[in-house]
Parts: structure tokens; sequence; C-alpha cells
């Protein structure tokens, strides 16, 4: 038999409000992480309303020297 | 007494000292590298590479034990221990030689001989002193500990000891069911040796989740090995014919050798590191994020500094430490970041935070986990994988750990450990769908599941 | 003429069709799920998971063939085909009892017998017409192609039969060095048949990266396998003794049988498709990127799609189009990052864009290429593999395509995947030092070069 999985909890809900933040691919967020950027704050100019690496250095106060 | 300058002084040349060095020739330093053994330390000579060869030896050995059961007509008629050898051998020589032009050809200067620490900026080899224009970086590694009152020495084995066996013993007793243990008890069972592992902790592995080493345990008493877990060593004796070890509780054990395999302690002492004002604490050299002693311009990196024990724990560290010298500000790796793989079958791979740490850091109600059996999984199924993948989840937040066990399931931690130090969500990777048939779709199937949308999973 | 209705009718239970239904169902939606055959279709029957078992059973053969030579004392003494057989059965018979549980768990309606699309919203089985109120998916998949005038029969295999020969060939002729073609030639070798591959382009796996091709090509001459690419066959004949091939130049080939493994073409013929308002083109089913037919209510996955004939390309579009149904706006994942994985030894491994295909896209002077060989990466050493690992770059940008040759080197694609989707920089990877040894460090090697911090790497 396969898959003994303990249930996931989660009902059918792939994108379930709980979901709901900044889009960014993970990369990208782990940048922002590291360089102080809120992404809830960065306009996102990526497809489909992504934040991208560029939005993120734009984001980057110029006198603050990146880490 | 001659003196010679450099930029970098760094003393010891195994993983942590050599990546030092490498990193640091590449960004424009002058670096001499001390070293009074062999270049490449423990893990080349008598740690991951010889282990991992031998068990690539019993891999092929329970393989062709077992190929009839596939239709595969061969037959298993033993170990050949110094063909084994000789093997092992070939495979450290070439890695050896490699390293060796890459020291050469990095510019790096390798000092042949025994260092001690003689000022914060200056390292002694014999007569001559080298002298650091920059900083010094101790890398002396570490040395395999023992219990207190029981020498290594004849019957009573260190791993170094182990993996230069004249010949196999018929049976085997092994002190400690952490990693080390672990492997050899995997590599000595499938060379037809006799395994008995005496752990005192309640589980064998215990650093990791502990679902692993109950699942390791399963598989190994299948394997015929005894694994003895809360038990404690009373007293051990040799004579010609054997090992006797006396537990706490209970019958005594009765072998022809004992492995002790308790744990490394650093190597720090007798080499003026104190006396050079560099602190150390329990042996280990007390150092802040950045790798740095309290000795401004003295850094240490790998077995030197409390931490994991582990070659890519000392490359990363190397790495970092030259960078930081070199005024580039790295950011350190938490290390939770760094994958831990036990070459044992079956494997156990980890990487991030166990199950009881995330909630003990962010509260059960707050963690989610999943399991994903490999039966369920097709490339398991054909290559006779059992085990499991399990996925530590922040409630609605980032994937936190990620733990394996399981033939092979070592090279999925690199998938894992991206996914961990990126902070990724389950919806992240649901819909990068995994090659099929591989075993990293039981990784995928596990973040499927997590993210809400299962495959081939029961609900 | 009964009627039946639900939400869903998914004609076709392969992998792209039962990943619609469970996911679908999963979804709230009441699914039907109409196979003539047996559920899992080609790749569970006939496809990825019993020549994955055989490739298996031919990774064990090598691994006793030349274990002597590791100190392991093992003999290879040949192959039992009704064993091997036996072992594969029993691995798909297991995954196939899973499935069908799958199914069964998720109340989806399976409905057993051949299917016709007799409205834009109805399937009829026999006597009774399964409507549906939401929408019909078609995934009736592929079948082998031949060349024009060459028939299947005798012994000229398809790959379906090449599976179920009652005893192995001493001599092979494989039309086609694509996936399937290499497959079969890497395990038949394994097995002791004397192997030739005949390739009209100029070399093997052409879709992949020419890198990869030129390695695997060099790997199976060394194996004693015969590779002849650039060559177009004239004509074929069979008899009682064996079967001959004509080539356009040079001395006609002869072997036991011949295996045609140029292709496979889309099922989509007789079965009320065109009748119903869905457009082919070649034989595929025309779809938009939200895998929607020219007619509403009507969707089309997997190898009836044009694009990659892959099982798990099938599962992602499977659980796409059950979610784009549920108004879920799931986001396409292009092509280009569905991983690919070629089982043959040593096997080549891919994900995103070849290095011609990123140089025509952004021009030859914007792509950056690193390779770093698997001789300096200390478990390849161990198992004994080698090949490469290349990543391809946007200068200064992300990492978009990876490709990989080697033993066991498809696992590794996992994490590629990861980078490449998510379009990770070289820098972003470079820290997260990879577990040693593992083969996975190679790609972190190759990281690490690109990043400009080569560690274990000849600058
Ligand atoms: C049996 C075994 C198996 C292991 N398997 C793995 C594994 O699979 N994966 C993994 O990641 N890790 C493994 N490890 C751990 C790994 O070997 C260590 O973490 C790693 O070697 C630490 O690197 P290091 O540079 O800190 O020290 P070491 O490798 O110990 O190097 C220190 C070097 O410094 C030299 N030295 C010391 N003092 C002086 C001095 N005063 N003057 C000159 N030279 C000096 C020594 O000769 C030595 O070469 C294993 C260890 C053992 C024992
Ligand atoms: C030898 C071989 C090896 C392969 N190896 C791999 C591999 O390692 N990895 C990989 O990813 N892919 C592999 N593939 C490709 C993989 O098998 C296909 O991409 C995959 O099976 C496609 O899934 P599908 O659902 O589109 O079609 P199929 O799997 O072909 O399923 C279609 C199903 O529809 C049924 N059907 C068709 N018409 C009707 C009808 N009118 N009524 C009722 N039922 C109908 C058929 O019986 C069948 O079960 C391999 C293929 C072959 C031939």
């Amino acid at each position: 038999a396969p898959a003994a999985v303990a249930p996931a909890p989660a009902a059918p809900a792939a994108f379930a409000p709980a979901e709901v933040r900044p889009l960014a691919k993970p990369p990208v967020r782990k940048l922002a992480k590291d360089l102080g950027v809120d992404l809830a704050a960065v306009a996102p100019t990526g497809p489909q309303g992504t934040i991208t690496r560029e939005d993120v250095q734009r984001a980057v106060a110029p006198a603050a020297a990146p880490a | 007494m001659t003196e010679s300058t450099f930029d970098l002084v760094v003393l010891g040349g195994g993983s942590g000292g050599y990546a030092a060095a490498l990193r640091g020739a590449e960004l424009g330093f002058s670096v001499a590298l001390v070293e009074e053994d062999r270049l490449g330390g423990t893990c080349l000579h008598s740690g991951c590479i010889p282990t991992k060869a031998l068990l690539h030896a019993a891999e092929v050995a329970e393989l062709s034990r077992h190929a009839a059961s596939i239709g595969v007509r061969a037959s298993f008629e033993g170990i050949d221990l110094p063909g084994v050898y000789a093997y092992r051998d070939g495979v450290v020589d070439r890695l050896y030689k490699g390293l060796q032009g890459l020291v050469a050809a990095h510019d790096v200067t390798l000092v042949r001989g025994r260092g001690h620490l003689v000022s914060p900026s200056a390292v002694r080899v014999g007569e001559v002193v080298h002298s650091a224009a920059v900083a010094v970086v101790l890398a002396t590694g570490s040395v395999a500990r023992s219990l207190p009152g029981l020498d290594f020495g004849g019957r009573v084995l260190s791993s170094t000891q182990a993996l230069s066996l004249p010949e196999l013993p018929r049976s085997a007793i092994i002190l400690g069911g952490g990693v080390i243990g672990v492997e050899f008890a995997s590599l000595w069972r499938s060379f037809g040796v006799d395994v008995t592992i005496v752990e005192a902790l309640p589980g064998l592995v215990p650093n990791e989740d502990r679902s692993c080493g109950r699942a390791l345990e399963r598989a190994f008493r299948r394997r015929g090995i005894t694994v003895r877990t809360g038990v404690r060593v009373a007293a051990v004796e040799q004579d010609a014919k054997g090992v006797s070890v006396a537990l706490a509780e209970g019958e005594p054990l009765e072998a022809d050798v004992l492995l002790v395999a308790v744990g490394r302690g650093p190597r720090t002492a007798g080499m003026g590191f104190e006396e050079a004002g560099v602190t150390l604490d329990r042996g280990f050299v007390e150092v802040d994020a950045a790798l740095r002693t309290r000795v401004p311009g003295v850094y240490a990196v790998g077995d030197v500094v409390e931490g994991l024990q582990l070659a890519h724990r000392g490359f990363q560290q190397g790495i970092f430490v030259a960078e930081e010298i070199a005024g580039l500000a790295p950011a350190p790796v938490p290390e939770a970041h760094i994958p831990r793989v036990t070459y044992s079958d079956p494997e156990v791979a980890s990487v991030g935070l166990t199950q009881a740490q995330a909630e003990e850091r962010l509260g059960a109600g707050r963690v989610e986990c999943v399991e994903y059996n490999l039966a369920g999984n097709g490339k398991s199924q054909i290559i006779g994988a059992s085990g499991f993948v399990k996925l530590v989840r922040e409630k609605d937040g980032p994937v936190v750990g990620v733990h394996m066990v399981g033939a092979r399931v070592g090279e999925l931690i690199a998938e894992a450990q991206l996914a961990v130090a990126w902070e990724a969500h389950p919806g992240d990777v649901a819909p990068l769908v995994h090659a099929h048939p591989t075993q990293n779709e039981a990784l995928g199937e596990a973040f499927l599941a997590l993210a809400g949308k299962p495959l081939h999973t029961h609900r």
C-alpha cells in the first residue's frame, strides 16, 4: 500500500487566505530579509504582481550599504 | 630562528583550514598553511572519505547478496579486506593529489610541521616563525574522545584504528549510537560482523528528529544489528581472547573488539592558544558570530569551534573567515541550515529544526508536520528503499525542518536545504512537480500534502 | 442508453488523467474516470516504472560484475529474465494497488471501457453516457510511432513489446537515440546484449544540451555499445533468423531484434474529438496556456498535448486543470521548468534552457556557463561515477539551465529545479555549503564557481 501519510490537515485550500503574503520567489524573499526590506512595502513590477529582485534592490535605501 | 611573513597564516590543513587558505588566496592574500600530517586532515584521511568508501563496498555487498531476488544471478562470497582497503586508498589518493594540486595552483605555501601560536600574529614551526600581517586562522580540528578511564589500544578502538584493522572482527561492540557509531555498525554488519550498539541515550542518532532514530533502530534490528539504548557502560576489560563490557544493569557483553564512538573533542591544547590570549570553553575555542576569537586578528574554524562537527561546516566557516578578513562582510549561515547526512543503510538526512526544536521555539500549536512514507514512492519501491520524508513547518509559514530516512536519501537533502534556507512555503514548491520516477518525488509529495493538495497520498 | 452525471468526466486513466481526477475530487467535484485498460496507463504498466525496474536490475548486474574491483567478492553469472520480470511485476503491482486504493479513497468513479466523446460535455462508454456538468478532460495519452512503411511485429519491436520478450536477444539494433532508445541500450548492454544504436540526428539525446549527448556517447562506447549517429535507415527486413537494417550509406546491420524508438504519437483518433469540435494539430489536441481546447468546458492534459512526453508533466497538467476548472487560477508552469531525467548508465538530467537555447534567447554574449567535472567530487569518486554538472546562467543574472551526466545524477535535479524555477542567482546558493561527501556537492561547487568563489575547482 502506498503513501501512509498523516492526513494533511488543510482543507482543499491551495491558496487559502492564510497563504496571502507578498508574492516573491523564495530567494528574493530571503534577499529582502537579509537586506532588511519589508516586502509588504515594496511595489511589485514582476508578472502577476510578483516582487522581483530588482524591486527589492531598489527598495534598499541608497544610504544603507547592502550587507 | 628565521622569520617569514604572509598575510594569512592558517594553522591546520583539514577541511576548515584549507578552505580558508584557498579562499584567502583567491581574495589576493599571501597564505601559509601549516600542517604537521597530511593535507586534507581527518575528513580526507580518516573520516568522511574512507568511511564512505567502506560504506559503498558495504552497499555493493548488500546488493549482490540480494541480487537474486530481483533476477540478477550473482552471488556474494565475502569481503576481501585488502581489496577494500586498496579501493579506499585509491579514492583517498586521487582526492589527495587533487587537493595538493589545488593548494599549489592557488600559490598557498604549505608549511610542513607542527605549529605553535607564539604570539597573536605568529606561528612557529620548528626554527621558522611565520608572521601573519593580516590574520591567523586556527583550524587544528578534533580527536576521538573516550570515556573516563577507558584508553584506546588493543581491542579498544577509535574510528581511526577501526579503519585499518588487519582483519574483520567476528563480533564488535560499538559504544555510541551517533553518526560515527551507526555508520560503522552498518558497514560492519554488511561485511558479516556480529554488531551490538550500546547507547546511553534513549535512541540512536540522538541529535536527529526522534522519528529518525526510531526508524533507524527498526531497520537495524531487521538487519540483525543488536541495539541497546538507554544503557550505560560500567567497565571494560580486554585480554587475548576478546573484550568484555560490563553494563550498569544486566549481563556483560563480549566481542572481539570495542569501537568507542562517543564523540570527538577539539584539539586545542599545547599549541600556545591560551598563552596568546585565546580563550577556551571546555576545550573549544571561544568565538563570536563572525568566528573571531577574543584576540583581534585571530579566528577559528572547523571542529575547534563548538557545534556540528562536519567537514562542510568547516568548508563554509573557512570561506566565511577569509571573506570576513577581506572585509566582504559575509552573512553568517545559521547552524541549523547546515545539512546533516548519516551514510548508514538506511541513510538519515536532515536540515533545519527537528519537530521538538520547532515546537520549543514556536509553541506546539504553531507547528505542523507531515510524513510521507517511501512505500508510496515508485523509485524507492524499485530500489527497495523503505523509510520516510518528514517536513516540519511553521503553521501558515515556511518549512523549517526536513528529516528523512531511507536508502540514498542523503542526496535529497540538497533540495531540502534550499527550501529551508530560503524559507520556502509549501506552496512555493508545490507547483514544481518533481521528475518521475525519482526518490525526490517523495519530498515533492510531502510539500504537496503540506500545501493542502496531496497527489499520491491517502487523506 | 442510460445516463449518469458527474461534475467532471476524465477520459483516460494514465498519469495526466488520474491526477486531474484526484485533484478534482479533492476540490469537491464528483468525478468519473474512464479507462479501457489498466488504471495508471503507460507510465505504470509499460513505461516509467517497468523500464526503471529493469534499469535497477541492470545497475545491480553492473555493480556485481565490478564488485571485485572494490574488494567485494561477488560474481555475476547472468540474468534470470523470469526473475527480473517477477521483481518488476511485483513493483508494478504494489504501485497499481496503491493507485487503485487512492482512486477509491477519493471517491472517484472508475468507469471501465472505451470512451467516446459524443458531445462537448458527454463521454459514452458502451451503453452509458457520462455527462459532465462542469468539464471534460481528455487524457488519452500516446502510442509508439514507427517509421513510414515499418510495422511493429515479429522481430520489430515497440518499447512495450521489448519489455516482455520471452528471452534476451543476443544482439539488438535500436532505432532512435532519444530517452527510450538509450535507456533500453543501457539496460540490454548490462544484461549482456550486443547493442547498436542508430540515430539520424548528429548526437544522442538530441533534445539535451549538446555536452550531454557527447558525454553519453563516450560513456556508451566505453561500455561497448555501438553508436551510429547521423545515419538514416533505408529499409528493414526480417526472417526467421534475424532482422537486417539497410542504411542510407554503408553496410547493412544485422541483429536478433530491432527496437523502434523514434517517438510516440498522441492517441486522439477515432474517439469523437474532432466531431465534438476539438481541433487537432498533427494529431495533438490544440490547447491554450490554460490547457483549454477550442471547445468551452473541454480540457486536455498529458501526452495528447504537444510538448515533453513525461509522466510528471502529466501530473502537473492534471492538477493544474482541476484547479483551473475550480476557479483557483493556478499559474502555469513553463515547460522549461519541468525536470528531465534519462535513467541510463550514466544518467542524464536537466532542467531549464540548454546553452544553445539560452544563447538564442539572450544573445551569446549574455550567457555564461560553467562545467564541474565529477572527477573533483568525492562521492562520485567513491561510487565510480564520471561525468559533469553544467550550469547555464544569464550574465549577472539567474541560473537558467542545469545539465548533468553521471551515475545517479537524476536525483540531483530536484535542487537544480528549485534554483532554476525560483530564478536563483549563483550568489544565493553559494553560502549554502552542501553536505560532504555527496554528489550534490558537485552542483554546489558549480554554483560557487559561477559566484566567483570556487572551492574545489582549479582556476
Ligand atoms: C570516522 C569519521 C567520519 C566522518 N564522516 C564525516 C562525513 O561523512 N561528513 C562530514 O561532514 N564530516 C565527517 N566527519 C567529520 C569531519 O571529518 C570533521 O568535521 C572535519 O574533518 C573537521 O575539519 P577541521 O579542519 O576542523 O579539522 P581536521 O580535519 O581534524 O584537520 C585538522 C588538521 O590540523 C592538523 N593540525 C592540528 N594541530 C596542528 C599543529 N599544531 N600543527 C600543524 N598541524 C596541526 C591536523 O594534522 C589535521 O590535518 C567524520 C569524522 C570521522 C572521525
Ligand atoms: C518505455 C517508456 C518509458 C518511459 N519512461 C518515462 C520516465 O521514466 N519518466 C517519465 O516522466 N515519463 C516516461 N515515459 C512517458 C510517460 O509514460 C508518459 O508521458 C505518460 O504515461 C503520459 O501520461 P498520459 O496520462 O498522457 O497518457 P497514458 O499514460 O498513455 O494514459 C492514457 C490512458 O488512457 C487510456 N485510454 C486511451 N483512450 C481511451 C479511451 N478512448 N477510452 C478509455 N481509455 C482510454 C489508455 O488505456 C491509457 O491508460 C515513458 C514512456 C515509455 C513508453
